[in-house]
């Protein structure tokens, strides 16, 4: 999203569902795994709003949509392409939105060439690095910074293959230079997109989806009849769209649809993202995550390397908000490097450790498989349960010098030097592992002030209630007494390598309690930030370059207004609008629709009454409405650019997209994905079936590992290609969460789902005898997990080109832990990533099943070993 | 024989408390939100401290608690119908059942120690502190709601949350429901809101129907009512409950006539000999 | 409750309009005192640990013990509804299966062992030390790198933002580079 | 289609094979009550006449046999219960509609009767009080075999519930049959006349109750009766009565035919007894009988629920009945 719009966020909040006229959760089991935020879909459905799932199962979010579409695991982006075809043929589009707010009318340069010419291929393909250069796609006569919003997502995997090794140069006042606003000129996006997804017919789409042509024109019509100056709709998907090698490029579709469909930054409309995890956003916002620091600035690269001016030059734009990069990141400089940082010392940049390629999670694991990776913590995650292929992680914290884990209670991570499959079957033995393990008890949040950022980028506060008991602690507690620990067992040793990195820090918060416990609300004032006297800062405005502000996070900058935790707000919501702008508070700015300058006319008057939201006031001369607005507060409509302008003042009157450098919705991104500017149906990495769609079978960007215990299943292709013939799917259930460290060790939920299950269809288990409470074994060449059988109609065979398909799905719940255990689904699944944000492809692989449990002890170990090398999934190392 | 039935009812119990007597609260049900989460077992479990009922996975859709009972005061029913149908007219029945609070209700006439009341707001409710076990309300339930609480001794069931009901706060099923599937309030108010939402959803939703509301019926209406998709029967309830002591004069005429016989029989063996 | 006297003998009661016995005559003591265990709770307001809706909670404390949590009506977001999950965080947080002490495995060792908090936390700040130092990459391809190759961190989703921001900058200033949570699983 | 089929829809008598109603969750002491509460009571009110006839051959082993029954009883009630410490609490209030609340207390003085009576004689003390019990024991005796027909009528069980006219008479005629051969037993058979009578008619009244509650609860529930866990009980009890009642013809000289008689017939009642208990056991767990009852009643009303009370002619609606 960060690509299309500006930011990494979810668009819209969700109280704002209810306002919809059109609901498609796509990608999402949003009844599942989001119930309480599902009542604002229920509340839409019961104000007369047309509710739609398209979802492979019948789940119980399909159980009370109005439409319910099953459609192919894996055929997401034909499903969506196949509607912006629809709403392009039959010109259904908003024009008047899509002229003025998106970059429909920009032409693209006259190199570009798009799939449609090259076989499912885009141009800039450079075979031997696998990646794409991005010149060919760029804005005729300029190019555009990719720089935009949601930087984790962008970049990286092409600089690391040191394709894109120059950034292009950037626009100049907001502007782009050619344009047609008739949308006729062949080399217009709007055309570009036209000529793209004419492939897309509802014939293809059925073809490629398994589901009836009646069906997608339902949906197609529902969105379109439900778009526009009086209704909006809106959208919600969660990992089910992300867990592909496509992930990025589906939403990239759906961007593209609200685009076009005029439903971003309006109330009921945009894409809500349903995330699976309390802070989830906030992780990404304040990142625990390799490639980026707080507030989406980058990394810095060792090809990069240069001083502050150089890193700021390449990371920011000249327009748009990327302009200020130079006061986010010297004000970070300064929170963390504090009066050590100082201008003359580039404040302390160089400090911060250099990035050589992708350092991503998955990476680690396969370091640690190649005994690179010796030490490593795992922090309230159940890597032995919860990751793809966790058969690998296991086997690879086997090389580990040591490990920290830190969580409630014994996960199967902490335990599996004693208790897992490999151990059962040999694989493993306890005594030749040399891997040190400190099982660290952790706080829960009852026990512990501090944030949340939720789904809809909103900031809520937890008080803590009771004082963690025995040894449990915080992980504030533990980083920072680790952290002073680490500096006072170093001290002056100056041979230690970048001593000053850690000596510099700004490391002093103050503690309270018998337990020495940090403030966290210190903490949330430095991530807010101060100016030159140290008085909290109200807004990211504020910031400065020149090193008399100090802010840990400038989308955060402004939480702790006014000298008041302003995440800790809770102002009843009978006392305030549907907004509930007082209920803690949102980033950016507390602004929670964003982009909605979008929601009034290129003139600045709402669009229509119905769906009136932010609006100008010409009598104050400045945007008025039930939100704060995601705009400057009197920039007016008509404002437009002078020549040379900078920053935001780059940024037209009406240019709602304020993060990108011109201030548009990107239909078509010439910089800032590795795998095309357009979205393209590719196959899932193991796939029955060929590609209806290209020649080009999968994404050819996507990150594979062969590797000794990473192996594929054959493609239909190959030999053997039939031992896998079914789609494997994984998912959640509500009453479990994740891993199941957290639910399955609660009485109350564990006898709500007792055991691992998988879900089948009465013909499949007709086909392999499968009865229904029985026991079936799931095998994929990684290897094979036994689970109860559930035969429900709920799952469909699906029919494509004449070839039956079926789908297996496993929920991913379970492990050897807990009150209720039973083999982990996540065992079965290959590590292969979408190149953009290196997420692993849960939700369509292949596999096969049979009746009856799986072999025990060494027994397991051949029958495994059988099953490679019947299917010739031997990768040696 | 009516005033027999009057004196069991829910009113005239209510009004024993006198001026403590408040409104008669219930549940509404509406299955056509219920997306079967099963929040309202859990926050039945917390806030009433129940145990758990058995890790066992039943194969029963996505139900793994199979019915009420004593530690189980919520329970949620899955109903899958697709066989037989065609692409697209599957349906995915949920319903969260719960104890009814008859009006005239057969646990609590049946129950011998008095452990079972009527409650000032018209609930019905197990006194734990009274209850011996005797398990006669198990069987004088005619919704089979009523089970042994094993580790205890005694009989629960659902109690509409009695003592968050003095409180001021609504039952924990209710305010934990994401989609306001299970509502609260005062029962008259509710069983007009049944009404109101029939009519709305007919059309809407196949075999769209209303369970409880019927102040006539066998168990002179229940203070649970329910919104259903198809027959009682099929979420696992009886499609006509009746109050067993609806017909306990009756049986006490019938004890009598056997009574008789018996000292008839007795005379007529003795006298002759 | 009021405080009308009562005859002890429930049946006694009765008598008192309550024929049948069904009603306010057998009301228990213990029954008439039952209220609400959260009345004279102390509240405590928080946030659900589980997804990422955020919905409000309020924790019931007394005797510096959770009793209780449930939603908070006040919440915008929520409006005090909770999914099961959210319903039994109270169980969570006093789940039977959870850890209150170090454990310690040596290495090849076959059993866990007890190891105090303070030893802990030295030996892990012992081991990162090593493991910095040996790992340490000062440049590639000629360039300046300055990180740590050999440590790796996964974390953070279930975190609080003040909680990733110390990681962050703790790992940072560390030179461990190789973070990463959830989000990207 | 049934789950046992594999599939996991709903099967057509409701829910995945569950009944709308549950069975009794009560161990065999319930019914063992049943049998030794109605033996009991009986006996009491079969010795009443003995004694008054001064048939002391026949009235003494009743007496104590009563005395008897009345302990296994006790025992049973109170240990079946959840919290047998508890069982005073059915003292606390006095409640009509609930039989198992007057039956304590029909049991109370009942079994304080019956073994006040026994002990008395036995022991020679306070014969005068003794005998007094012995009257009030035969007083309450006829209740004793009685109401636990209501008790179990009164319930949501189908069986039971559909059989509350013929239960109450078939509990008494199980009883006499149960006292008779008590008598029959453990009296001379010269002086067992009255017992012997009692028990055949007894042994015959049961026959035919049974056959008018197999017609009372109608073809569906019926079939309860017929099913595995009771199939067995219902027959041995006629083959029991039946043979019993025609040893009992010749037992009026033989001891040793008195002795089987008596040894039949008792088997005999307890088997019947264990007969309607299983059926009614059966009749609440499978869900067909619930279902398909309630379902055919409604369907005869067209759709109409069983009313508390009928429409009256007086405008009065339906279901007025205070809600």
């Amino acid at each position: 999203m960060g690509t299309s719009f500006g930011r990494g966020g979810a668009t819209t909040f969700q109280q704002d569902l209810q306002n919809a006229d059109c609901l498609l959760i796509m990608g999402s089991n949003m009844a599942e795994n989001h119930p309480v935020g599902f009542q604002w879909v229920m509340e839409a459905r019961e104000r007369g709003a047309t509710i739609i799932h398209v979802d492979p199962r019948f789940t119980r979010t399909s159980a009370v949509a109005d439409i319910h579409v099953p459609i192919r695991p894996g055929s997401d982006i034909a499903f969506l392409g196949g509607i912006i075809n629809y709403v392009l043929q039959n010109e259904r589009d908003f024009r008047e939105y899509v002229v003025n707010y998106t970059n429909a009318s920009v032409l693209i340069g006259e190199e570009y060439e798009d799939t449609e010419n090259l076989e499912g291929l885009f141009s800039g393909w450079v075979k031997d690095r696998n990646g794409y250069t991005f010149n060919s796609w760029q804005y005729d006569g300029t190019n555009v910074h990719g720089a935009s919003g949601q930087r984790e997502s962008q970049e990286s995997l092409a600089k690391y293959q040191g394709l894109n090794p120059q950034e292009m140069s950037k626009l100049e006042a907001g502007m782009p230079p050619k344009i047609d606003r008739t949308l006729k000129h062949p080399r217009c996006v709007y055309q570009i997109l036209k000529r793209h997804f004419a492939r897309y017919t509802p014939d293809m789409v059925a073809r490629t989806c398994g589901i009836s042509e009646e069906d997608f024109t339902k949906v197609a019509e529902a969105l379109c009849e439900n778009s526009g100056r009086e209704r909006t709709s809106a959208m919600c998907y969660a990992v089910a769209w992300t867990h592909h090698t496509t992930g990025v490029q589906i939403i990239r579709s759906a961007a593209i649809l609200q685009l076009l469909l005029g439903n971003i930054g309006r109330p009921g409309g945009g894409i809500q993202a349903l995330r699976g995890h309390s802070s989830i956003q906030g992780s990404t916002d304040i990142p625990t995550l390799f490639n980026l620091l707080p507030g989406y600035l980058n990394m810095p690269q060792a090809q990069k390397f240069g001083p502050l001016a150089k890193y700021i030059e390449d990371e920011g734009g000249k327009t748009g908000y990327w302009g200020n990069m130079d006061t986010y990141i010297t004000s970070l400089l300064k929170a963390w490097y504090g009066d050590h940082a100082t201008a003359d010392n580039d404040f302390c940049f160089a400090l911060l450790p250099r990035l050589t390629g992708d350092h991503s999670a998955y990476r680690s694991i396969l370091g640690m498989q190649d005994g690179a990776v010796k030490g490593y913590f795992a922090v309230g995650e159940n890597l032995a349960v919860g990751s793809a292929n966790s058969s690998l992680h296991r086997k690879a914290m086997a090389n580990l010098d040591w490990l920290v884990v830190r969580d409630f209670s014994e996960t199967e991570t902490a335990s599996f030097w004693y208790d897992s499959p490999e151990i059962e079957s040999g694989d493993l033995k306890t005594e030749a592992i040399g891997t040190e393990v400190f099982f660290m008890p952790a706080a829960s949040h009852t026990e512990k002030n501090g944030s949340y950022t939720n789904t809809q980028r909103l900031l809520q506060w937890h008080h803590k209630a009771v004082d963690p008991q025995g040894d449990a602690r915080s992980e504030l507690w533990f980083y920072y007494h680790l952290g002073k620990r680490i500096r006072e067992k170093l001290g002056d040793d100056t041979t230690e390598p970048y001593a000053d990195a850690i000596k510099f820090l700004t490391w002093d918060y103050h503690t309270e309690g018998p337990l020495d416990e940090p403030s966290a609300d210190d903490v949330l004032r430095e991530i807010s930030g101060w100016d030159a006297e140290g008085k909290a800062l109200n807004g990211y405005d504020k910031l400065k370059a020149d090193g008399s502000t100090r802010c840990g996070c400038w989308i955060y900058c402004g939480v702790y207004k006014d000298e008041q935790n302003q995440a800790a707000n809770r102002k009843p919501r009978a006392e305030q609008n549907w907004v509930a702008a007082e209920w803690g508070w949102a980033w950016p700015a507390n602004r929670h629709l964003l982009y909605n300058r979008a929601s009034a006319d290129p003139d600045g008057k709402p669009w229509s009454e119905r769906k009136k939201y932010v609006w100008w006031d010409e009598e104050k001369s400045q945007w008025a409405g039930y939100d704060t607005p995601d705009f400057e507060k009197t920039k007016r409509p008509d404002y437009v650019p002078p020549d040379g302008a900078r920053r935001e003042a780059a940024i037209a009157g009406t240019h709602p997209f304020i993060m990108q450098d011109d201030g548009l919705g990107w239909l078509f991104v010439p910089n800032g994905i590795v795998d095309g500017p357009l979205p393209t149906h590719y196959e899932p990495s193991e796939s029955p079936i060929g590609n209806p769609v290209y020649p080009q079978q999968s994404n050819p960007g996507a990150q594979r590992f062969p590797r000794e215990w990473n192996p594929s299943n054959p493609s239909p292709s190959e030999s053997h290609g039939d031992d896998f013939p079914f789609i494997l799917t994984t998912y959640r259930l509500t009453e479990h969460h994740t891993s199941g460290a957290m639910t399955r060790t609660v009485p109350q939920l564990s006898e709500l789902q007792p055991e691992m299950f998988c879900e089948v269809s009465p013909e499949l288990a007709k086909l392999r005898g499968l009865e229904h409470g029985r026991w079936a074994t799931i095998v994929t060449t990684r290897t094979a997990i036994e689970a109860r059988v559930m035969v429900t109609g709920r799952l469909r065979p699906l029919q494509l080109n004449g070839k039956t398909l079926h789908t297996v799905g496993v929920p991913y719940h379970w492990g050897r832990k807990g009150l209720v255990t039973g083999d982990s689904a996540n065992d079965l699944l290959p590590i292969v990533l979408d190149p953009n944000v290196h997420i692993q492809e849960d939700k369509a692989s292949t596999c096969n099943i049979l009746p009856g449990r799986r072999p025990r002890g060494r027994a397991f170990h051949e029958f495994m070993e059988k099953v490679r090398s019947d299917a010739g999934a031997e990768v040696t190392p | 024989m009516s005033t027999f039935i009057d004196l069991t009812g829910a009113a005239a119990q209510s009004a024993t408390y006198g001026a403590d007597e408040q409104q008669r609260m219930g549940f509404f049900t509406d299955t056509t939100l219920c997306i079967g989460c099963k929040a309202c077992e859990v926050a039945c479990k917390e806030w009433n401290e129940l145990p758990e009922d058995g890790y066992e996975f039943t194969g029963w859709s996505y139900d793994n608690t199979r019915e009420l009972n004593g530690n189980t005061w919520r329970h949620v029913t899955f109903v899958e119908q697709f066989s037989g149908r065609s692409a697209g007219t599957g349906r995915w029945l949920m319903e969260s059942d719960v104890c009814k609070h008859c009006t005239h209700a057969g646990c609590l006439d049946v129950c011998p120690t008095g452990a079972i009341m009527r409650s000032e707001f018209g609930t019905v409710v197990i006194q734990q502190d009274v209850c011996n076990g005797c398990g006669y309300c198990i069987v004088g339930c005619p919704f089979g709601v009523i089970g042994l609480k094993e580790a205890e001794g005694t009989t629960g069931k659902c109690t509409l949350c009695y003592d968050r009901l003095k409180a001021g706060e609504e039952p924990a099923c209710a305010k934990a429901c994401p989609t306001d599937s299970i509502q609260f309030g005062a029962v008259d108010e509710l069983r007009e809101r049944a009404e109101k939402r029939l009519e709305a959803v007919q059309g809407r939703f196949d075999g769209a129907q209303l369970y409880g509301t019927d102040t006539g019926d066998g168990v002179g209406g229940t203070g649970s009512m329910f919104l259903l998709l198809d027959k009682p029967e099929v979420y696992g309830l009886p499609p006509d409950p009746i109050v067993p002591t609806k017909d306990l004069p009756q049986m006490w005429r019938a004890a009598g006539v056997g009574a008789a016989l018996l000292v008839a029989a007795c005379v007529a063996a003795a006298v002759r000999a | 409750m009021k405080a009308k006297p009562r005859f002890p003998w429930p049946a006694l009661r009765q008598l008192d309009g309550d024929p049948l016995g069904t009603g306010a005559a057998v009301q228990s003591h213990k029954t008439q005192a039952w209220t609400a265990r959260t009345t004279d709770a102390k509240v405590v307001k928080s946030v659900c640990p589980f997804c990422a809706v955020g919905c409000g909670q309020k924790i019931f404390v007394k005797d510096e013990r959770i009793i209780q949590i449930e939603g908070d009506e006040e919440s915008p977001i929520s409006r005090g509804r909770l999914c099961p999950k959210g319903a039994a965080t109270r169980a969570l947080t006093q789940s039977p299966l959870r850890e209150y002490r170090v454990k310690y495995r040596r290495p090849y060792g076959t059993a866990w062992e007890e190891l105090p908090l303070d030893r802990a936390m030295d030996m892990i700040a012992d081991r990162v030390i090593k493991t910095r130092r040996e790992t340490w990459v000062a440049d590639h391809e000629g360039k300046p790198v300055n990180h740590v190759a050999g440590i790796a961190s996964l974390g953070g989703a279930t975190l609080d933002n003040e909680e990733n921001y110390l990681m962050k900058k703790l790992y940072c200033a560390l030179g461990i580079v190789q973070v990463e949570n959830q989000a990207r699983l | 289609m049934s789950t046992s089929a594999g599939s996991i829809e709903a099967d057509r008598y409701g829910y995945y094979g569950r009944s709308p109603v549950k069975p009794p969750d009560w161990s065999d002491k319930i019914p063992t009550y049943i049998f030794t509460g109605g033996f009991a009571g009986a006996s009491s009110l079969l010795a009443f006449p003995a004694r008054l006839r001064g048939n002391d051959a026949l009235a003494r082993p009743l007496l104590y046999g009563a005395a008897a029954g009345a302990m296994v009883s006790t025992y049973c009630l109170i240990m079946d219960l959840g919290r047998p410490e508890r069982f005073m609490n059915m003292l606390r209030v006095f409640k009509p509609t609930s039989p198992m609340n007057m039956g304590v207390y029909i049991f109370s003085v009942y079994s304080s009767a019956a073994m006040l009576a026994a002990a008395a004689d036995a022991t020679g003390v306070a014969r005068p009080v003794g005998r007094a019990c012995e009257g009030v024991a035969a007083l309450v005796g006829p209740a004793m075999a009685t109401y636990t027909g209501v008790l179990i009528a009164d319930t949501a069980v189908p069986t039971w519930n559909e059989g509350r006219v013929t239960i109450p008479s078939l509990f008494a005629a199980t009883s006499a049959a149960a006292a008779g051969a008590w008598g029959m037993l453990f009296a001379p058979p010269q002086r067992a006349d009255a017992a012997r009578r009692f028990a055949v008619f007894g042994a015959v009244g049961a026959l035919i109750a049974s056959k008018r509650l197999h017609a009372e609860v109608g073809p569906i529930l019926k079939e309860s009766f017929k099913a595995k866990e009771a199939v067995k009980l219902g027959r041995s009890a006629t083959v029991l009565a039946f043979s019993g009642t025609a040893c009992a013809l010749l037992a009026k000289k033989s001891r040793f035919f008195g002795v089987v008689a008596g040894a039949l017939l008792f088997t005999g009642a307890l088997a019947e007894k264990f007969s309607v208990y299983r059926a009614g056991y059966i009749s609440a767990k499978d869900p067909k009988y619930a279902v398909t009852l309630q379902r055919q009643r409604i369907d005869a009303r067209g759709g109409e629920p069983t009313r508390l009370r009928e429409p009256s002619h007086d405008g009065r609606p339906a279901g007025s009945v205070s809600a």
